[in-house]
């Protein structure tokens, strides 16, 4: 059997994490087709398991195909702002699993070294029993019983739970009028400065949306210089602020 | 009868010690401050600078045990490096340590509490009914409320006993979960393995321009 | 590892006596001089100039605890003239309850006897040593054979006084557990407790510490 994952999100950590040593060689694709092959291998998946695996994986298939699409342009927006939510939840939950793992080791090693000790658990000496409290005061043979089948209770089977987090709510009209009343003002700004302030991806996401849509609207001017390089965002020199659609249709 | 007045002046902080140590000797809990201070009638803050004026003593003295501050009490407790000697007569008792996703889910409801087991499930991405009934079993949690909401799920939280496995006093103690968050290279390889910008895709294929942000050297 | 080895010379003896106070520690019962000594590898009479030499220093440095050998081995306990404060810690400082924990404890002893402690600490998943001398102090439990395998493990069952204060007759008077089955974990659970291989003991206890628990509080 190959090694246990815990769950998809444990697979993929470990397939994107094992690439790290060779930033350049991450590619979605062979992280894909490695999700796919391990999951293939995956012996006793249960239901709810497999429909975890199959979820994430239907996520990376998906960006995996979008990916391999030519023309963007053809692209509905909604579409695309779907899909690049499910990535960024995807990622914050890869982060979040992540994050406890590493917590997780911390415990390890208090516990380990918490082991090294051996509390004293002697109790009270023969002359002061007398005087302790009866510890059975109140207690009946049924309750006995009860905690005889609690102890030897099985552990319960598993159950179905489909909880997931719930998406951040922001919306694609409110990052643009955000944006009109900035972009003018300093006329050429990185995208990184418009986003400095956000701190949940997926606001950065919309952020970047709203930048797409002054861009199809146009009034702005999009540069970057290089892949990775920052994005410049400039105003389009006599492009008036207040011709700008709102957008509501994108919003949430 | 009050330590101050059973003990001469001189002796009286020797007095609380002694009493403190024979009151440690047969406990089998770790003994709040508050409760020595309430049994032997003094302040909490005496009790404590006792405690830890005690706790150097054995230091200094070399001792093979040491006195602990420990969930939220004092304690007796055999030294670290001790460990070897004391393994050598400890034979019975059966070992438990916790797998790898005891530790996690153990961490998530740590940090996390009160958390729902719906909850540590969405992180996990996986079902941790068993592994939390396991956690309950050991003592390490236990459920200490109801969410208020629809459904009223059961919200779990850590117990003195996962402080004494641990050997922390309080929870505050734990590390910050800030300290685990993932740095810039990690996040930024995660995004990478997520890319689907196909320009982007293009431009790693054909590696034309060195990006200038690139966390690699 | 022999302490003759592992200590430089002039730290020797001082090296068996750090060792000593750990195991006397964390000992339940008085440890017999013979049992440190095999320990420590090194001799009954060393061991016991050593405890000598520790009670006196305790003696001396008047301490609320002395070390003194009981019952066929060396302990420690609270000073004799440290009673009264002792007193109202049983009084005034302890629960008067037992923990759901410890009734699953005495539980499983009235239902399995004769278990031995290993036996109980596997199905609970913890060590339940604190847990079954506080039961066997108060008299609930006792020793009621040894295991005839190897090891020779003492085996517990509920006494007269248990049967007393539950208000039974005889033990059959217990409710039925019926048609009850206990699930395959705690089968192999029983099943890891009766081996009575002696290395795979070891191998255990000495793996990183099994959480324990406490009867009371």
């Amino acid at each position: 059997m190959t090694p246990v994952y815990e769950g998809p999100f444990e697979l993929l950590l470990n397939l994107i994490l094992k690439e790290e040593v060779e930033l350049y060689e991450v590619s979605l694709s062979t992280i894909v087709d490695r999700f796919l092959v391990e999951m293939e291998q995956l012996e006793d998946l249960d239901l709810e398991l497999a429909t975890e695996f199959l979820l994430i994986a239907s996520i990376l298939v998906e960006l995996k195909t979008r990916r391999l699409l030519p023309g963007r342009d053809r692209l509905d927006l909604d579409e695309e702002f779907g899909l690049w939510e499910q990535r960024d939840l995807l990622l914050a939950r890869l982060l979040e699993c992540k994050t406890f793992k590493d917590a997780a080791v911390v415990l390890r090693g208090l516990a380990a070294s918490a082991a090294m000790s051996w509390p004293r658990r002697s109790g009270l000496e023969e002359r002061f029993l007398g005087m302790a409290p009866d510890l059975l005061e109140g207690v009946t043979a049924d309750d006995l019983h009860d905690a005889f089948l609690r102890a030897m209770a099985p552990r319960p089977s598993v159950h179905v739970d489909t909880e997931h987090i719930a998406p951040i709510r922001v919306s694609v009209a409110d990052a643009v009028v955000a944006l009109v009343s900035e972009i003018p003002r300093s006329g050429s700004v990185t995208f990184r400065h418009l986003t400095r302030s956000l701190v949940d991806r997926i606001e950065i996401v919309v952020r970047f949306l709203a930048v797409l849509e002054l861009y199809k609207q146009g009034v702005v001017e999009i540069d970057q210089l290089g892949a990775f390089g920052d994005i410049h965002v400039g105003w389009r020199p006599g492009a008036d602020p207040s011709d700008v659609d709102l957008v509501d249709a994108y919003e949430g | 009868m009050s330590m101050e007045e059973q003990a001469t002046v001189g002796s009286w902080s020797g007095e609380v010690r002694r009493a403190v140590e024979a009151i440690l000797m047969v406990a089998i809990d770790p003994v709040p401050a508050n409760l020595l201070a309430q049994l032997l009638e003094v302040s909490t803050k005496i009790i404590e600078g006792e405690c830890e004026a005690l706790a150097a003593e054995f230091e200094a003295e070399n001792r093979g045990f040491v006195l602990v501050r420990v969930a939220g009490g004092y304690r007796f407790q055999s030294h670290p490096d001790q460990g070897p000697w004391v393994e050598r007569f400890v034979l019975e008792g059966q070992s438990s340590r916790l797998t790898a996703a005891a530790l996690e889910t153990l961490a998530i409801v740590a940090y996390k509490q009160p958390v729902s087991r719906a909850q540590v499930s969405a992180i996990r991405g996986v079902d941790v009914d068993g592994v939390i009934r396991t956690l309950q079993q050991r003592g390490y949690i236990d459920e200490i409320s109801r969410d208020p909401g629809p459904g009223n799920a059961v919200m779990f939280g850590t117990t003195q006993e996962f402080l004494e496995r641990m050997g922390l006093d309080v929870l505050d103690d734990l590390p910050p979960l800030g300290d685990f968050v993932p740095g810039p290279e990690v996040v930024e390889a995660l995004e990478r393995g997520l890319r689907s910008d196909p320009e982007v895709a293009t431009a790693e294929a054909s590696s034309d321009g060195a990006p200038s942000e690139s966390p690699e050297g």
